[in-house]
């Protein structure tokens, strides 16, 4: 149980800068999820933690102790890979046992460890089997249990669930939230999907070509996203983005008026998140529907607006379209999100 | 230095395993005659042995198409044996020049031997002699005695003779007249070309004339030979082409074959294997009136590698080898490798007799492109293998041949 | 299913049988002569030993040539220590390269598996005098170093293919879990690289097993004779013993056999795992 | 937070990846890389009455331009050139269509069958050698009488002996000696082949052999690079031990089984009356080395590339 501290990260890979300047507290017992797409330094990031990469500069504590000098297994950390990364050759059991018969702790101490971790898990019963003799799901159990039994000071997980079909994501994703709820750890969590972050994060940690974009609860980057890159990537269906126009402090779409923004005459991005939408006989939003999903309890609307942009709504289950259908849709002026040329959010 | 650190403490390593390294001097033969392995083993060495109990000589042959490449590495490396068998004439020359061999001029027995023995192993000069002569092996013709008497024919004294004989054998086809192939060229080589060539040459004096370059190999007397190896192809059995040496051994001593044109050497491998009687004749002379040759060749030589360490030992065993003594046992013990020296052995075996008694109707000469012929590149020896293959072959005419073999003679030698 | 549309599954078995019955054929003749006198050999090649035909002198000859079971003992040791060492060596050496970045790794690399072009055969002159230098004439120890020598780079070749398919996140978890480097080379990478070493050793063991030339030019003392060349006593310049040839070599087949067997299964699991892909 | 407080992020040196390196690089380097490179130092040099001088690339320039060593030379690179041909339009398609039959999945008994395809790889090429010449000889009666047996006696040839059919002889016994190795393989790529993609084509429609033209082969075209420079270098390294024990040094009839090796052993060596010469042997053992590093380089930068595109 400690804090984690990073503190002028940088690293380069010859002349490529990969994490530049990154500063970052994390609570004790928070889950923090880093995401961003691929090529963002989100792993790099988490494998220095490990102690897997060396820094180029900066310093990282765990606790009150510095830690960037130190081997991985010194640091009180434990890391929970996506390929799971077991020993073929050795059964569950002894994979399970193999850091701490490895750091010399007494066998009593091990097995009593093992077997508590098999129970959370609910591994007990496959405890003399090899890795290949397990599915997907309980190799990822395994390699959860291994870092549990090392009881570290942080937990560290690199993609944990990207192997895994979608069913045993959402479940695997559900028992790593309760693992931390039971254990109350802190962990670093690495993903590219937002729906992880946004289910497992305390906070959540947006990155871009090595710098942070955006730190903050996931409902402080729903409602208030820094910038068009997180509000993009936040959310799903993924916010639209339209060219609309402010005029005498009101942003327009094709000379409806949708908020009012305090800013200088031009052109600015208006964001509209799919969920806000909602059908509206007068609406400011006016198309003809190309494709419709219809998924029960809800159903999505894409729609082709007069001047060429286009549109996704989430709307209720009851309402149903046709391909080439008029539709017109609303949305309540604080749910609006307008962004500079820059991609600055300066929604009021 | 720390290489040689480590040498030096391996040697004495070495010297404690063998435990009577004082008192014994260890010192070995390279050689090329694998098959007498037994014969060095059980009959040679252990008399000098008995007579020179310091010395422990130990013979280590090295399967014959390898000897000369396995050595040569050998000598380059250091690793070689204490005493060389030499190759005659050019080869082993050149091992002298290139420093591997000692000058062994000092040894006394050499005066058992003729010049001609000696010629093989010295520098043209005759200055420096390299090796002791000695064994040599004789050319000629063995034949199946019961398939003679059984068809009823003479032993072959001409050239015509040898062709009528091989045409009744062939007419009368229980036989495969003569049992050859070529596809280890050197045996159409050796046995063919130089085993009848020198009737027509005229022994040393058609082989000293290319030496001096008086002749040429596309004079009639050398492409007579080539034209005899022509008319050999129609005696030979079916798909001599693919017939290797074993082969025709095989043939022969399975009885499915009548004549062998061989030589001594094969004295003891045959008798152990044919269940019937063996008989040899010489090469037939052109016609009655003209004399007789034998390829007499000097065969085998022993010398020393310059590079040994006991150079006292291996004079004391070269010395033995100019002996009486050395002489009979191998005369005897191998049949068909006759001494070169001029003791008087009585040879026992009864074929090795008939091949010795050739010594007594025919003039001796020796291989025809052993002699300085070999000395450049391509060098006449394999050219001739080749060409005597291809002749038999029927891919090149014997005129062809011989204009082939004098170019490239042309292009290094200068007589 | 490839082909069962056009050929039957007993068509596919008719080609199979028949090429199985041409390896076969030639391998069957030189034991059956290996049990024949020489004479009955050529008199009737494809004869089976029994009544006149049988001969064990080609067995007498080699089995009581009290020589053979060193020459046997001679060429085990070589053949297995280089194995050994080739594995062991080349196991690292393509650990070292699939997974650490350094400054000229990949020329390294490129350097270590030039020899699969190159026979040292051609540099024999060279070697025997370094051989000689080192002391080492005469000695398996010489045979085991040049073999290990040449058999290395087809070794660091298939390793190093095979471990750059072997995910790296299973040697940061050792290391995670505290093993030092080496620790994990034995104690991950080794179990890791079990299904290649069947590969890497059917190729590097067969070579070594009947190679002819090295022991001749490097080792050719009576303590230090391999099979292959004990072989070659019954090979004079002109009378050859073919019946103690057959039956040396058809007893020399016999451990590379076993060898084979052994890893058959490994060996095609080896390839498969991508060990030896484009 | 001042500059003092950091400590240093050098990594410390990684001495264990020398640990790992060094041996196979020392033993390597030694025992494989120097000897070879002594010898391209002596194809620079001549001998002469003392010792040898430096030639530059003179040794070079007989090899390819004096008539008697360019003859040999460029006889012996024909047949290997040859060699290579056959090996690749014979060996390789008969391993590629084993490989094919071994790997249809409802086969029974193929680890038999390739266990008994791969025995003839592993013999000694002492042994091998005999037993064909044996099996080939007009004389002993093995193939003539099993050709008469199919009524085709007269059909019968001393193949090995004669010139214009020496070369595929001995090319045909080596494939029977080393088809075991592209097929093994093939047989291994071919396993790797997906089952999906198999049987999506069976959906488009394909039968059995289109779904091999069409589908497997393109997929496991980068072992057929791989076997393809596997050949090439064995065509020019292994060739030499069969040919050597079957025609013999001078490797007839006629040199018409000359290759590289062969060629290089006579000249390095000596072969009976030829003596050795060290100097032209290097040379020969260079040009060698030359030539399998250019056709290695081809490899790599041209087939290897184009083929690993269907990798992905």
């Amino acid at each position: 149980m400690a804090t984690l501290s990073l503190k002028g990260i940088n690293k380069s890979f010859g002349s490529v800068d990969v994490i530049r300047d990154l500063s970052l507290d994390v609570n004790n017992g928070e889950f923090i999820v880093f995401v961003g797409p691929s090529g963002c330094g989100k792993s790099t990031l988490l494998r220095m933690i490990a102690g897997l990469e060396t820094l180029t500069d900066g310093a990282i504590s765990i606790g009150d102790k510095r830690v960037d000098h130190l081997p991985p297994a010194n640091r009180g950390i434990a890391m929970v890979f996506q390929s799971y990364a077991l020993y073929p050759h050795k059964d569950v059991r002894g994979n399970l046992g193999f850091a701490l018969k490895h750091a010399g702790i007494e066998k009593q101490e091990i097995d009593k460890r093992v077997n508590n971790a098999s129970e959370i898990l609910g591994l007990s019963e496959m405890m003399e089997r090899k890795p290949r003799e397990l599915s997907g799901g309980q190799r990822q159990r395994v390699a959860i249990g291994r870092a549990i039994v090392r009881e570290p000071d942080v937990f560290l997980f690199d993609e944990p669930l990207s192997n895994l079909d979608a069913a045993l994501r959402v479940h695997m994703r559900i028992e790593i939230l309760k693992l931390h709820q039971r254990l109350r750890n802190t962990m670093v969590y690495v993903t590219h999907d937002q729906i992880e972050a946004m289910t497992l994060a305390d906070r959540i940690v947006v990155l871009r070509d090595g710098r942070v974009e955006q730190v903050g609860t996931p409902l402080e980057l729903y409602k208030k996203p820094v910038n068009t890159f997180v509000a993009a990537f936040i959310g799903s269906p993924a916010m639209n983005f339209l060219q609309a126009n402010v005029q005498d402090s009101s942003v327009n779409l094709e000379g409806e008026s949708i908020c009012t923004l305090n800013a200088k005459d031009g052109p600015v991005q208006l964001g509209v998140r799919p969920e806000h939408l909602v059908v509206s006989d007068n609406g400011p939003f006016k198309g003809s529907v190309s494709v419709f999903e219809h998924l029960g309890g809800e159903s999505f609307v894409h729609l082709a607006l007069a001047d060429e942009q286009s549109l996704v709504a989430k709307l209720d289950g009851e309402y149903i379209f046709n391909p080439g259908d008029e539709c017109s849709l609303a949305i309540k002026a604080e749910h609006c999100h307008v962004f500079d040329s820059a991609g600055r959010n300066i929604t009021e | 230095m720390a290489i040689n650190a480590m040498r030096s403490g391996l040697l004495a390593v070495g010297m404690c395993l063998t435990g009577t390294a004082a008192a014994q001097t260890v010192i070995s033969i390279e050689s090329w005659r694998a098959e007498d392995q037994a014969i060095w083993d059980d009959l040679i060495l252990p008399v000098f042995e008995a007579q020179n109990p310091d010395i422990d000589v130990q013979f280590k042959p090295t399967t014959a198409t390898e000897y000369n490449a396995a050595l040569n590495a050998r000598l380059a490396g250091g690793t070689a044996g204490d005493i060389i068998t030499c190759r005659p004439f050019d080869n082993a020359l050149a091992m002298y020049e290139a420093g591997s061999l000692a000058e062994i001029g000092s040894i006394a027995g050499l005066s058992n031997f003729s010049d001609v023995a000696k010629a093989a192993w010295s520098t043209d000069s005759g200055d420096a002699k390299f090796c002791v002569p000695m064994a040599s092996v004789i050319h000629g013709f063995m034949y199946n005695k019961d398939a003679f008497a059984e068809l009823e024919i003479e032993v072959p004294k001409t050239e015509s003779d040898f062709y009528a004989v091989l045409d009744k054998i062939k007419e009368d086809g229980t036989y495969i007249p003569m049992a050859m192939g070529t596809k280890d060229q050197w045996e159409a080589a050796t046995m063919g070309y130089t085993n009848v060539g020198p009737s027509y040459w005229a022994g040393e004096e058609g082989r000293l004339a290319l030496i001096s370059g008086d002749a040429k190999l596309t004079d009639d007397v050398y492409v007579q030979v080539f034209e005899q190896m022509a008319k050999w192809t129609s005696y030979l059995g079916n798909g001599y082409q693919a017939q290797g040496y074993t082969d025709s051994q095989n043939l022969f001593t399975l009885g499915r074959a009548a004549i062998y044109p061989t030589g001594s050497w094969e004295i003891t491998g045959f008798q152990e294997n044919a269940d019937f009687e063996l008989g040899a004749f010489a090469p037939p002379r052109k016609d009655a009136d003209s004399k007789c040759y034998i390829s007499d060749h000097t065969d085998i030589g022993i010398g020393m590698n310059a590079a040994t360490e006991n150079k006292e030992a291996v004079m004391k065993f070269l010395e033995w080898t100019t002996s009486a003594e050395f002489a009979e046992i191998l005369t005897n013990a191998a049949p068909g490798f006759f001494s070169l020296s001029t003791h008087d052995i009585k040879v026992e075996n009864a074929l090795a007799q008939e091949f010795v008694a050739m010594r007594g109707e025919c003039e001796p000469t020796i291989r025809l492109a052993h002699q300085i012929l070999s000395r450049g590149e391509p060098a006449l020896g394999n050219q001739l293998w080749t060409l005597t293959a291809n002749v038999i072959n029927g891919s090149q005419t014997p005129e062809d041949a011989a204009k082939e073999a004098q170019a490239n003679l042309d292009g290094w030698f200068k007589p | 299913m490839l082909i069962t549309q056009r050929l039957s599954s007993a068509g596919i078995h008719a080609v199979l049988i028949a090429y199985s019955l041409l390896a076969l054929f030639p391998l069957a003749l030189i034991v059956i002569n290996s049990f024949k006198s020489k004479k009955a050999i050529f008199r009737d090649p494809t004869g089976l030993p029994l009544g006149d035909n049988f001969s064990s002198k080609g067995y007498d000859s080699v089995l009581n040539n009290s020589d053979f079971p060193l020459y046997f003992g001679n060429s085990l040791t070589v053949t297995c220590v280089s194995l050994v060492l080739i594995l062991l060596l080349g196991a690292m050496a393509a650990h070292a390269l699939s997974e650490y970045r350094f400054p000229g790794d990949s020329l390294i690399g490129l350097y270590l598996i030039l020899g699969i072009m190159v026979p040292i055969r051609l540099g024999t002159v060279a070697l025997l005098q370094l051989i000689v230098d080192l002391g080492l004439a005469n000695t398996l120890t010489a045979l085991i170093l040049v073999y290990t020598a040449q058999g290395l780079p087809i070794a660091i070749f298939i390793f190093t293919e095979f471990l750059r398919s072997v995910s790296k996140e299973i040697k940061d978890s050792a290391r995670i879990d505290g093993l030092s480097e080496y620790r994990i080379f034995f104690e991950v990478v080794i179990p890791l690289v079990r299904p290649v070493i069947a590969t890497v050793a059917v190729f590097s063991m067969i070579p070594i097993w009947n190679d002819l030339w090295f022991p001749l030019i490097l080792s050719p003392g009576e303590e230090t004779r391999t099979v292959t060349l004990g072989v070659q006593q019954f090979i004079g310049q002109y009378t050859v013993n073919w019946g103690a040839v057959l039956a040396a070599l058809s007893v020399a087949i016999l451990p590379v056999l076993v060898m084979y067997i052994i890893f058959s299964k490994q060996l095609i699991r080896g390839i498969t795992a991508g060990a030896v892909k484009g | 937070m001042a500059n003092t407080e950091r400590p240093t992020h050098r990594r410390p040196i990684r001495w264990y990846i020398l640990v790992f390196l060094a041996p196979a690089t020392l033993i390597y380097t030694i025992f494989a890389i120097y000897p070879i490179l002594e010898s391209l130092r002596l194809s620079l040099f001549q001998a002469n009455e003392n010792g040898a001088t430096f030639e530059g690339l003179a040794n070079y320039a007989r090899l390819i331009q004096e008539p008697y060593w360019a003859e040999q030379f460029w006889n012996a690179f024909k047949n290997n050139v040859l060699l290579f041909l056959m090996h690749m339009l014979i060996q390789n398609p008969i391993a590629l269509a084993l490989a094919a039959l071994l790997s249809v999945p409802t086969l029974k008994g193929a680890a038999v069958y390739r266990t008994i395809l791969f025995l003839p790889t592993l013999l000694s090429v002492v042994v091998v050698g005999f037993i064909w010449q044996l099996i080939l000889s007009p004389l002993w009666g093995v193939t003539p009488a099993f050709m008469n047996f199919l009524g085709v006696g007269s059909f019968f040839k001393p193949w090995l002996g004669l010139e214009s059919s020496a070369l595929v002889t001995v090319t045909l016994i080596s494939i029977w000696q080393y088809v075991g190795i592209p097929l093994m393989l093939f047989y291994a790529a071919l396993l790797n082949v997906p089952e999906e993609t198999i049987e999506a084509a069976r959906i488009d429609g394909l039968n059995g052999w289109w779904i091999f033209w069409k589908v497997k082969l393109p997929l496991i075209l980068p072992s057929l690079g791989l076997v393809g420079i596997l050949t090439y270098i064995g065509n020019f390294t292994a060739s030499f031990d069969l040919i050597y024990s079957i025609q013999g040094g001078l490797a007839g009839p006629d040199y018409s089984t000359d290759v590289m090796g062969t060629f290089l052993f006579r000249t390095f060596f000596g072969f009976q009356a030829q003596l050795g010469d060290v100097y032209m042997g290097a040379t020969v053992a260079s040009a060698l080395f030359f030539i399998i590093l250019i056709g290695v380089a081809l490899y790599l930068f041209g087939v290897q590339r184009r083929l690993q595109r269907y990798e992905s």
